[in-house]
């Protein structure tokens, strides 16, 4: 009989382990918890380093998928774990026996409303990076017309001992010079500020991307985390720094301000992490067996992880890991259950 | 007016919104790799003129985009263009050329 | 290394003040004294972090400690939960234990400020107190201020205060017994001692300089050299 | 401005206020400069909302200017708020109410430290012991006076005269608020909606008919700094920081400037005068500046207080503007006048401000 797999979560991390696994053999259920496949994917426009449309790659990972038995709107309502098995109760009343879990429950991003003095919520004119990514897909200009000068802020929610996060989220700084450059695309007479702390560059293309910004563009990178914005009566912001480089404080007077919001780890994630008694990190995220030869695995046999649950990762890193995570389980499971001849 | 003793001190504060695009932007039309500093500051690290007199370009540069520009000439009128920070430029700017333009843009107001 | 450090570190302010900076600037970026004179303070907390004891001491005998407001505003915004303005006061502590602050006009004004307040405070209970709050040192609390020093008495009890007298009430008379109190909590708490250190110490130096006291506390009050302000 | 995310975080922002029962503690500032708000307060707390607020004779400075000015070391000051709390608990009280915003802050910075460092607070008991004979307490209830005026907004606006309103036009007045940094800046959660977004000032003009304006530099300092006002040479912080405040203020021409911290109804009453006199240049209408008021204040003129009994002209901005658009029933005669009309001369009027 095929062993049975539970993928929780729909998005990157979920849809390729779904698809890998299910081509290997297993049957697959894949159940997500909100209308969509794709989590923050399907609601986000370009991707860096080289402005891949993610409506692309979501459509590729979804037509991967085959077979998988998809349940979407379905959330879990227990789990409990068995002797070489666990049995799960959905949402949606249907009781399931998994012979393997995978939680790909991704992340939550950092409610920039608790950056209280950068006025997300309160200013019309402050967004974050998933709103701009929004208007790029939608076209909607809402708040936006024509900005004459634009600001970016990284590290909001990370780096942060104050709203509880002292890890860096990855991703922002390359978010934030992808969206100064699309920005810039958009509204070539416009002048763009990014605020960085550490401008991490880690990936490949990354640096090329960082150049390009620069000379390309024209993006001015001031080394200085935002203090205080406040509003006009123009409704323009006047935000203020420090130029750590000269060691002077500096102000300016901006249009739009877009705030990177950073990773936290998913709620709902937590929420299945709970039922089954499983260990944080101090950052929040999910412990792993062993940080580097076996992040895919948990303490529990059969439960395995991948995607942002175990801590902030590209999209590359993502489907990396839901690959690691996929073959885990195929060892797993034919370790544990040994075909009979 | 009374003498109260003392008067309103001047604000150090940066003000981006003073900062001349247009000059800026002329400037870089000829000197395209000004935009390129990351500030690392391997250019004052390795002046010979800076051991005499206060010289940086990353500073300059830092300078112009900071509406300070006569900060900026102030900061390398001391270089005798000896040519080493073009040597230790990870971003390969040619520096020399770069202070020079500098000068001759900034330097007459 | 670290031997001014470790002396900062008996100050409860540094350990509440400091841990670990990122140098990201936003305690500058709001501070009313980086706008208003030459200072800076995520680089006072990078040079106390690094714990190297030239700097520090450097610091302890410069203008630049001194031209905090102790608002606390740095505190709100700092990620790291840091307070450079606590760690400014415990540099001040320090400074003034060791004597540094006499080599900065600026850490100079403790002495008047020592002398006004806490005689303040040990005569009458309070901080500030009108009869010693002169029109022509406040220029700037206006001609309604010179009227009311003019007809304190009548100004005082038309306002609903208790100017002098006893009992409780606005400005009352703080009894003796009260400032008894107040004067043994100096001696036993280290205010008498950093008091009578700063007194001599300013009394010396106006000896130094040839002046009466009265002299030397009017060029304290009113000197300000060009360099500490930006232009 | 999204008024609804602002909601959001006052709603976060609530502290307990008990409703009676306080020990109350004056200000050096407030007593010196404004003694008729700290009588209005007793006044209306005591007589108009018949709360219990008990003072003593006994208690004095909390040190916390000399702490800020760094003349008595930390664990001076600490002693000297010892022997406050310990007062307290003599006469029976757990709830201890504060007329000044630095001895606010620096009692929460104490309890704080107590808290963190138990040693430290050892060896304070044992020195309020040595110097004072008192027993060692602290308090169950901290709160600022302007908490307590906020908490009883409402029933102060039911018992009111007049509203925050130009008679003529019906049109609110336009009120800028003025927190003092120590109210929450250190401890955002001890404020009524906390650090960035205080609500108590707010929720008192809301009650009160006004309107609240929000303007770039509402969060930052007056400039008094302490020893950068005590020092004459100094003082050019302290009156560009208050400068900066103007400038940011100016385009939204407020009527009033309304501030629960002493030391700022001071300075950003005074340093109008000094910018007047300097730079010839007034923030109000027709040579006037533009009124500061501390809450108390604020609060008895609505009640329908004197403005000459609540020491609106020991100002320098005269507050005759906003008493002439509420239509405030004043005696331009009795302004300066001592207790039953006793004449004690008047101000000079200076040439700069009306």
């Amino acid at each position: 009989m095929e062993k049975n797999v539970l993928i929780i979560g729909g998005g990157p991390a979920g849809l390729e382990a779904a698809s890998i696994l299910q081509k290997s053999g297993y049957s697959v259920t894949l159940i997500e918890k909100t209308d969509h496949l794709g989590g923050h994917l399907a609601v986000w426009d370009r991707l860096f380093p080289k402005g891949q449309s993610a409506e692309e790659l979501l459509y590729r990972l979804v037509d991967n998928l085959g077979p998988v038995n998809c349940l979407l709107n379905t959330d879990i309502q227990s789990i409990n774990v068995l002797d070489r098995s666990f049995s799960v109760i959905l949402s949606n009343g249907n009781i399931l026996l998994a012979d393997a879990v995978l939680l790909a429950c991704g992340f939550d991003l950092f409610k920039a409303e608790k950056k209280e003095e950068y006025g997300y919520g309160i200013y019309d004119n402050v967004i974050t990076n998933a709103d701009l990514e929004r208007y790029f897909q939608e076209g909607d200009g809402g708040r936006i017309i024509n900005p004459k000068k634009i600001g970016f802020v990284h590290c909001v929610g990370s780096r942060d001992e104050k709203v509880g996060n002292l890890s860096c989220s990855k991703v922002c700084c390359a978010t934030a010079v992808k969206q100064a450059c699309e920005m810039k695309q958009r509204f070539p007479e416009s002048e763009v500020f990014c605020f960085y702390m550490d401008l991490r560059m880690f990936g490949r293309y990354y640096e090329d991307m960082y150049l390009e910004a620069q000379k390309k563009y024209g993006i001015r990178f001031i080394r200085g985390r935002v203090s205080e914005v406040s509003e006009k009566g123009d409704k323009t912001l006047l935000v203020k720094a420090e130029d750590t480089l000269s060691s002077k404080p500096i102000m300016v007077s901006l249009d739009l301000l877009v705030l990177m919001a950073g990773i936290r780890p998913s709620a709902s994630g937590r929420r299945v992490g709970d039922m089954l008694h499983l260990m944080n990190e101090e950052d929040g995220f999910f412990s792993t067996k062993d940080s580097i030869y076996s992040q895919q695995k948990s303490d529990i046999p059969g439960l395995f992880f991948a995607g942002a649950g175990t801590g902030p990762k590209t999209i590359p890193e993502t489907l990396n890991d839901a690959r690691s995570s996929a073959l885990e389980i195929d060892r797993y499971l034919k370790s544990n259950f040994p075909k009979k001849k | 007016m009374m003498d109260f003793g003392f008067t309103i001190n001047k604000s150090s504060r940066i003000d981006l919104d003073r900062f001349d695009k247009a000059g800026f932007d002329k400037l870089a039309k000829i000197e395209p790799d000004v935009r390129k500093c990351i500030a690392c500051g391997s250019c004052t690290a390795s002046c010979s003129a800076g051991q005499f007199h206060r010289t940086s370009v990353r500073s300059a540069i830092l300078s112009i985009q900071n509406a300070k520009e006569n900060e900026a000439v102030e900061l390398l009128k001391g270089c005798m263009l000896c040519g080493k920070c073009q040597m230790t430029c990870p971003r390969g700017i040619n520096i020399r050329h770069l202070i020079l333009s500098i000068l001759k843009f900034y330097g007459t107001k | 290394m670290g031997i001014l450090y470790d002396r900062l570190c008996q100050d409860f302010r540094l350990r509440e003040g400091l841990n670990a900076c990122i140098n990201c600037g936003t305690c500058t970026a709001i501070c009313p004294a980086a706008e208003f004179y030459k200072y800076d303070p995520r680089s006072i907390m990078d040079i106390v972090q690094s714990q190297d004891d030239e700097a520090i001491m450097k610091l302890l005998k410069s203008d630049t400690i001194w031209y905090c407001g102790e608002c606390m505003s740095c505190m709100t915004r700092c990620p790291r939960k840091n307070a450079p303005g606590l760690v400014v006061m415990a540099l001040r502590s320090l400074s003034v234990e060791m004597g540094c602050y006499m080599e900065s006009e600026k850490g100079r004004q403790q002495y008047l400020l020592s002398k006004d307040i806490c005689g303040n405070v040990l005569k009458y209970g309070y901080c500030v107190y009108p009869r010693e709050f002169k029109y022509q040192a406040h220029l700037e609390a206006g001609p309604v201020w010179k009227w009311e020093e003019e007809h304190m008495d009548d100004v005082y009890e038309r306002l609903g205060a208790n100017l002098d007298k006893p009992g409780p009430g606005a400005e009352r008379k703080i009894p003796q017994e009260d400032l008894d109190d107040l004067k043994r909590i100096f001696d036993v708490s280290g205010g008498t001692a950093r008091m009578r250190a700063v007194e001599d110490a300013g009394l010396k130096k106006a000896e130094d300089l040839g002046l009466t006291e009265q002299e030397y506390a009017e060029k304290v009050y009113t000197e300000c050299n060009e360099d500490h302000l930006n232009h | 401005m999204i008024y609804e995310g602002k909601q959001k975080i006052w709603s976060d922002y609530q502290k307990d206020i008990p409703d009676d029962h306080y020990f109350y503690v004056r200000s050096c500032i407030r007593q010196a400069f404004f003694p008729a708000s700290e009588a209005a307060f007793l006044d209306i707390t005591r007589n108009k909302l018949g709360r219990d607020v008990f003072e003593t004779e006994h208690h004095t400075t909390c040190g916390g200017i000399a702490y800020h000015c760094d003349v008595i070391p930390q664990e001076t000051s600490m002693t000297i708020i010892a022997r406050q709390f310990a007062l307290m608990h003599k006469y029976g009280y757990e709830n201890f109410v504060c007329s000044c915003v630095t001895s606010f802050g620096l009692y929460c910075e104490t309890l704080e430290t107590w808290r963190e460092f138990p040693e430290l607070k050892e060896k304070i008991a044992e020195n309020l012991l040595k110097s004072c004979n008192l027993e060692f307490a602290v308090p169950k209830v901290l709160i600022h006076s302007s908490d307590l005026i906020y908490k009883f907004r409402s029933r102060i606006a039911g018992q009111a005269k007049y509203k925050l309103v130009d008679k003529n036009t019906g049109r609110p007045l336009r009120v800028v608020e003025h927190i003092g940094c120590h109210y929450s800046k250190m401890f955002p959660s001890k404020g009524v909606g906390g650090a960035e977004y205080p609500y108590v000032l707010i929720g008192m003009i809301d009650a009160w008919g006004g309107e609240i304006i929000d303007y770039p530099e509402r969060r930052h300092c007056c400039g008094f700094g302490f020893r950068q006002y005590f020092i004459q040479s100094n003082r050019g912080y302290s009156l560009a920081n208050s400068n900066k405040k103007f400038e940011s203020m100016e385009p939204y021409e407020p009527d009033m400037i309304i501030t629960n911290c002493p030391g700022c109804s001071y300075f950003l009453d005074r340093w109008q005068y000094v910018i007047a006199d300097t730079q010839k240049k007034t923030y109000g209408k027709n040579g006037h500046g533009i009124p500061v008021f501390t809450y108390e204040e604020v609060a008895g003129l609505v009640m329908g207080y004197d403005p000459w009994d609540l020491g609106l002209q020991t100002h320098m901005v005269g507050p005759e503007p906003v008493l002439e658009k509420i239509g405030i029933d004043y005696s331009p005669d009795a302004k300066y006048k001592g207790v039953g009309g006793k004449d004690i001369g008047c101000p000079e009027c200076p040439a700069c401000l009306k």
